[in-house]
């Protein structure tokens, strides 16, 4: 499941909802991803959040259902918020549970570092020189990179 | 033909969605962006490096030498930041 | 921290606590594991997990100091269950924060491989056969493995 | 010097925890389980295979070259299956 929203998300209530009722689920794999203080060395008040609604929903399906192609996952979970956030707010959930360990970390893994590079998002801070875009970072992309699948000689 | 501007790109052009409609020569992204870039400084300012521009046709990521026509919905974006 | 305890835990509660007033931190990685109705195609009823008491803690221990010297953390949490235990429930949560997405998600991985062949527990499942302690998996061995650290030529 | 029995080898041995006095000549892992093996079929039993046994001494992994001495908790057990 995916959604998009500017509302907080309860964080215990998600990962409950998630492995209700299916005791074929071993484990359940989650990563939130939090406003930090600091950027690059400068302290951060609050940021907007942008999204580019329509491609936001249609990327996270993509992302969501390659997932479930890869790996054995009983259910997945992708929330992102947009708007504006300040310190210490969440601001992506991802979750995945599995029958198997090893299937649900690395899923919970691929999809945040997916969504990094695919997803429709733009982070404006407040800095003390002002408002400042957000550059995307290489490290992300090389993130990303290690989960495109090498051809198979088949 | 609609476009859209996000980010960096929205503050540099003043735009955040315009309706437009660009010569028959404008077949490919790359020629859309030239297209754009002629219309006054605070669209060439913010095309001036194509390398730090992202494109989406119908909201799919696009190539240079991808094809636009008048029905589609142009994105433009700096790489995203999410997460 | 550690705790070793028979009671449920509140998963959003703990995962809460965990980075509460640390604007500091940029992600927080969290696994549970949880007891599958099935194992070896097996229906299985109940668990009792019997453990060591005192090698335990020391080796729950032991394994989050190395997680905390190998990664840049701000927190990280560590809850193994014992007794019995029903299909559905919660057996162990780790959970780890820090500034960097990469870091949290990692040291997660680790600290569950690592603890799945460090630390003294032991399954004995309900199946219709009767009582069965479950044999450790080969596999589980192969992914602590992974995390042993090559030693560098210095 | 305090033995503890663990899983399937409570089970067999019938024992969870016992304190014991073996002989001087007891000064490795390897020998103390060698003497528990001869003190009756149920420890024969839970300690054929030595293969699948883990022991511990004071909380500590331990390999079968490890001394032991009197005052020692010496743990026996399978490979653990936590998590």
């Amino acid at each position: 499941m995916i959604r998009v929203q500017r509302e907080d998300f309860d964080l215990g209530e998600e990962l409950r909802a998630l492995s209700a009722g299916d005791h074929g689920i071993g484990g359940v794999a989650s990563f939130v991803g939090l406003v930090r203080d600091m950027a690059g060395g400068e302290k951060v008040g609050a940021m907007m959040l942008e999204h580019y609604p329509g491609m936001t929903e249609k990327m996270l399906g993509r992302i969501e259902a390659e997932a479930l192609e890869r790996w054995p996952l009983n259910a997945s979970l992708i929330i992102h918020r947009y708007g504006r956030l300040e310190p210490g707010d969440q601001i992506v959930l991802v979750a995945t549970a599995s029958p198997h360990r090893e299937a649900a970390l690395e899923s919970c893994h691929f999809l945040i570092d997916w969504l990094k590079t695919k997803a429709p998002f733009w982070k404006l801070e407040d800095t003390p020189d002002g408002g400042q875009w957000v550059d995307a970072r290489d490290s992300d992309g090389d993130a990303a990179a290690r989960w495109i699948k090498q051809p198979t000689s088949e | 033909m609609k476009l859209l501007y996000f980010a960096w790109l929205k503050t540099k052009t003043g735009v955040s969605e315009e309706t437009v409609s660009p010569p028959e020569e404008v077949k490919t992204v790359a020629d859309l962006l030239g297209w754009i870039k002629q219309r006054g400084p605070g669209f060439e300012d913010a095309l001036a490096d194509i390398e730090a521009l992202r494109v989406a046709v119908n909201q799919e990521y696009a190539e240079m030498t991808d094809p636009v026509s008048a029905g589609d919905e142009v994105a433009l974006f700096p790489p995203v930041t999410g997460g």
